[in-house]
């Protein structure tokens, strides 16, 4: 048990780092590439109770320091991911802990995916997408404090693994949404999803996006991810899962100071599919030269009463 | 997983289009050579030899800075590969259209680029016949590799290259080079070559199959050929991507049956029987 | 009058292009480097009831694409704003608009500040800043529609000079606070102003930021502005000013065609003060290349039907 | 609004800290040298004519990217002017902090910078009182400009430079020639000229007044040195900065009777008893 590893969820992790969620599939693809099993986890393509489509390309497009994408949650549905999906994951991940995203329209759609899946083998537990569209309230499920409630409270009966739920950072107080999740029986959170964005092609002058708007991740979040999840964690004493714009050590160090135990890379994959092994070591290499003990002992010990700013030169 | 030799030659075996891929690699390669070779577009040579060895004609790589690097382009951008030495240069045609591509064309000897390939399904010979490509603007890229690869192993292949303008030209000669075989050029300034689009120089006498990369129209125009002439038409594809192995779901193009395709694992290279077109 | 100007708020508006609260002063700097008079214009740092002291350092650093800044509204307050400040803007500013950005922990210093302006000169109309604390209400009057409706009427009441609210961003429905505005009386709409975030010194483990958190600006924020004032535009028929990220003609029309009459330019004026002089002439550029008429016609006519990606090949 | 002249010679004239500020000019320059001169450390000289004749000791430029650039550094960073050629050439020395510094230390001959200056307060000597520079790390750069401009006017000027590690120490030749008399250089580890810190080399016998800019450490060392004996210190401080000129409010330093100044414009050289010091 090396000093970043913990215990979280009723499990060992062997390291803070997950994929995340519609960015790396169902783990397959980047097995190729990087030593999956080394890492902390992983977290599925979104799964839904039926097939989807998805939305019309262009599906992604760049932005300022990130992307903006609008996939329309296209997945091979409840079925056809127990089916095709989970026994390569079940067969290929050992140590590395497996959540399922979870997706619906309506709490219903949700329950039918978790109880769906509760007994297979191959994956942890839930991570539960509540930037969907709630058919039944018009609004989302992230943005409505009550069908939040709602949602989870009916999960929670659905099932005994962990439930861990990811919070959207377009609300004015997000502690507020990390508290109705706590008390209606999450496990933990994953802070945060995609911000709400659209780019305009000027020449056409039509949205780039074939969904008009999408979802903006890359380090141009970073500052607003660490912010959240700092504000999630002084809200609850549930495990906090980081994520938005990561792409170094010292970027998942700041959500773990911040508050969160365990960290998600996404957009970064992109960009360098090594970029999760390299954030593992960076922050083990952190913990070694600081002699820090362990990985636990820093997390949400950001020093609030005292600005980093000292003196009047040079630092 | 098998890696195909750099260069072989006279073999008639079919590639097909999506066996035998090469796991795809990721790693940091330096540029040996980067030219200004016609307005705003530029060939770029880097050292990249194991992938240069696991490349066939049509497949892609994704071009990228690494995570330190936040300015355009962040995210990888695709490239063909567009041709490869027997030491393992893979060189690239890359023209300017935004941020990104400024910015490979701005690199120089010794810079490093972060590549990840190679990717995609590649474009098969018809034993017996021959491959027409058709090619419009920098789509010519996979056809400068594929010439010479398809002629190896006894393949007749026969190049025709549009562009704009002459002064978009790459080189004839140096295509001649590269491809070890000849091109026939058609502008529509008709300022080098033919004056026409290149679709206009189709010559389906000796019973060619199609293979076609360029702009839309022209790919609209070859898909109308083959269907109308019932003729075999193998297109390269181009839309946004994000992983370019097949997670992200975002480059997906529309499939004949309805539903969408990944243009980087089921393509970039279809049979145009697979695509739902507008024409 | 050219190609890019506008009547609106009662006046004819020589150019779109505004210089960012807080990020012009009231002008007089910029005066040197640029031809201010030659913009659309200009709106002030915050002006309150009482001068503010401000933040401790850092106030500023920059995050990925962008900068995080907390200033904490530091300015010289009401009095001296008329004294020193106004006079500045009345002698050298002729063509070119003054907005004076207004804030208060209450309805009431709100008031104060719009009473004690509005018979002085140098000025056209007040731009009103929601992202403060409202004391009385403990949330922010920009996150809080009943607050923001009370807010607006009251000022309403007090002024017959144009009333343009600032939004903020981190709202899951920015249309119902635009209406909100709307309604209450506003006869225009700024939209957007930064988004919360916070980074983290790991070394120190402190917060970067004197004041823990403070706002994103810059390009990273571009999509999400572009998307929200979209949403505002298409939820009022009030004039919008489009604000978040720009830094080029192309950025700028892509919030005109999302619905902003005009647009303001913040953090890219650190980056190059003449920026906003590119912006101006490359809108005209766009305008004259493309036939279009004038600008007032490109407002809010983006396409939403019809995404850009058109074909399979290369576009 | 008065630039002064280059290079003046023999006036005795006080120059005031904030007194006859120039307008600041924004425009690209061209690097014309970047030499790495000691670890992690580079002289880089960039060719702004205006700028170099209406600078002042003590005065810095902002230099940044362009907004086309969205990379780190994106906001321009503040440097002090490190030194003037009368042919208008500034030099920068500027050492690796972040990304930003890291990327001006990559520059080469060619490449374009745009800068924004000259900004700020300056130095100013005491007519009839030697000037005793106390300089730690990058703390040099304001003081090799000052030196040989100092001097000009004729005033005696002292410069003591003080690294952690022999490895960091700018060339004590390169000094002396850029400065046009002696620098008394001292590190921690004693590779390089005495060891210790260089606030040990401070000798107060022919009646000195002092200017510091280095580590807050050194800074504080120094204020108690001046509070102490009631000499006149000048500091030039450090804050992040935005806008470089006076209107984000970004950059501000605690002074003495409470509240905030803005190091960018009252600053960054203040009176010592301006400021609010932790002693
Ligand atoms: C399989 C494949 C092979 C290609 N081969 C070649 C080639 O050999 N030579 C060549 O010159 N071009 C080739 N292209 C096109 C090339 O990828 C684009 O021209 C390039 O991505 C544009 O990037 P940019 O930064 O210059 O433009 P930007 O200004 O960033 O954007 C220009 C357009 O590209 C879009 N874009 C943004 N992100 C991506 C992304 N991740 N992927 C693709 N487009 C994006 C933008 O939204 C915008 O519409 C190929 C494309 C594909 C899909
Ligand atoms: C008046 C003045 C003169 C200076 N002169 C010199 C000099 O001659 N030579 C020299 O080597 N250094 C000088 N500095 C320091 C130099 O500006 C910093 O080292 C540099 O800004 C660090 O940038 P970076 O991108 O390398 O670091 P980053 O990795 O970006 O950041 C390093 C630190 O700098 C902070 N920072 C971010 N944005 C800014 C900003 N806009 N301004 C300042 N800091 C910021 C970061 O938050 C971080 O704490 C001077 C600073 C000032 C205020
Ligand atoms: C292409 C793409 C697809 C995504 N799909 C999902 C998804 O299915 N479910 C989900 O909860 N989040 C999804 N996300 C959001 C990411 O999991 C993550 O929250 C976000 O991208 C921020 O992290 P990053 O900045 O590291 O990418 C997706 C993100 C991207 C870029
Ligand atoms: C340093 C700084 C100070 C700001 N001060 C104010 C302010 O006083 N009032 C206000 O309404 N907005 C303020 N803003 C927000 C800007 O006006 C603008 O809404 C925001 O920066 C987004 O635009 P940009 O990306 O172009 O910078 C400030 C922004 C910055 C960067
Ligand atoms: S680019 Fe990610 S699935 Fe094709
Ligand atoms: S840097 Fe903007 S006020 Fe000093």
């Amino acid at each position: 048990m090396g000093a970043v590893s913990q215990r979280l969820f009723g499990v060992e992790w062997q390291g803070p780092v997950l994929l995340a969620s519609g960015t790396c599939g169902y783990g397959e693809e980047y097995s190729d590439l990087i030593p999956l099993d080394d890492l902390g986890g992983l977290v599925t393509k979104a799964v839904s109770v039926e097939p989807r489509e998805g939305n019309p390309p262009h599906r992604i497009s760049e932005t300022p320091g990130g992307m903006l994408n609008s996939i329309g949650l296209e997945n091979v549905g409840l079925e056809a991911f127990v089916r095709e999906k989970l026994p390569w994951l079940e067969e290929n991940l050992d140590r590395a802990r497996v959540l399922v995203n979870v997706v619906g329209n309506s709490v219903d759609e949700y329950a039918a995916v978790v109880a769906g899946l509760d007994d297979e083998d191959g994956f942890l537990g839930y991570e539960i997408n509540v930037s969907c569209p709630n058919v039944e309230g018009g609004t989302m499920f992230g943005t409505d404090r009550e069908a939040l409630g709602r949602l989870v409270e009916r999960l929670r009966g659905e099932t005994d693994r962990p439930i861990v739920v990811k919070l959207t950072p377009n609300v004015p107080d997000i502690g507020a949404y990390a508290r109705v999740c706590e008390e209606a029986g999450a496990d933990g959170l994953s802070t945060i999803n995609t911000f709400p964005g659209m780019l305009i092609d000027v020449d056409k002058r039509r949205p780039v996006i074939g969904n008009v708007n999408g979802g903006v991740s890359g380090p141009a979040i970073l500052p607003m991810g660490v912010y959240l999840t700092w504000q999630a964690a002084t809200a609850t004493d549930l495990p906090i899962i980081g994520i938005g714009g990561i792409r170094s050590a010292e970027d998942a160090l700041q959500y773990v100071l911040a508050g969160a135990s365990l960290v998600q890379i996404g957009t970064a994959l992109f960009v360098d599919p090594e970029s999760a092994v390299g954030v593992t070591e960076g922050i083990e290499k952190y913990i070694e030269e600081r002699d820090v003990g362990d990985l636990s002992e820093l997390v949400g010990t950001v020093d609030v009463e005292r600005p980093a700013r000292v003196g009047l030169g040079y630092e | 997983m098998t890696a195909t030799t750099a260069t072989g030659g006279g073999s008639a075996e079919p590639i097909p289009l999506r066996e035998n891929r090469a796991t795809p690699r990721r790693h940091w390669a330096p540029v040996v050579r980067n030219r200004e070779v016609a307005e705003a577009t530029w060939w770029l040579e880097v050292d990249a030899p194991e992938i240069a060895a696991a490349s066939r004609p049509g497949q892609f790589l994704m071009i990228g800075f690494g995570v330190e690097n936040t300015g355009a382009p962040f995210i990888p951008r695709p490239f063909s590969v567009g041709w490869r030495s027997p030491e393992g240069v893979i060189g690239l045609l890359v023209r300017a259209f935004g941020a990104g591509t400024r910015r490979l064309g701005a690199l120089d000897p010794g810079d490093d680029v972060l590549l990840l390939g190679p990717l995609g399904s590649a474009f098969r010979p018809e034993p017996g016949r021959p491959s027409l490509c058709v090619a419009g603007g920098v789509g010519l890229a996979p056809f400068l590799f594929l010439a010479p690869e398809f002629r190896d192993r006894g393949h007749e292949v026969r190049l025709l290259y549009g562009e704009r303008t002459g002064a978009r030209v790459f080189d004839p000669d140096l295509i001649r080079e590269l491809t070890r075989g000849d091109v026939e050029i058609w502008t529509e300034d008709g300022e080098a070559g033919s004056r026409g689009l290149v679709v206009e120089g189709i010559d389906l006498s000796d019973d060619p199959i199609l293979m076609g990369c360029g702009p839309t129209p022209m790919l609209q125009a070859l898909a109308r050929t083959a269907f109308e002439e019932e003729i075999p038409l193998q297109v390269s594809v181009e839309e946004h991507m994000g992983c370019g192995i097949g997670t992200c779901q975002g480059c997906v193009v529309p499939a004949a049956g309805g539903g969408w395709m990944k243009a980087c694992t089921r393509g970039p290279v279809f049979e145009a029987r697979e695509l739902q077109w507008e024409l």
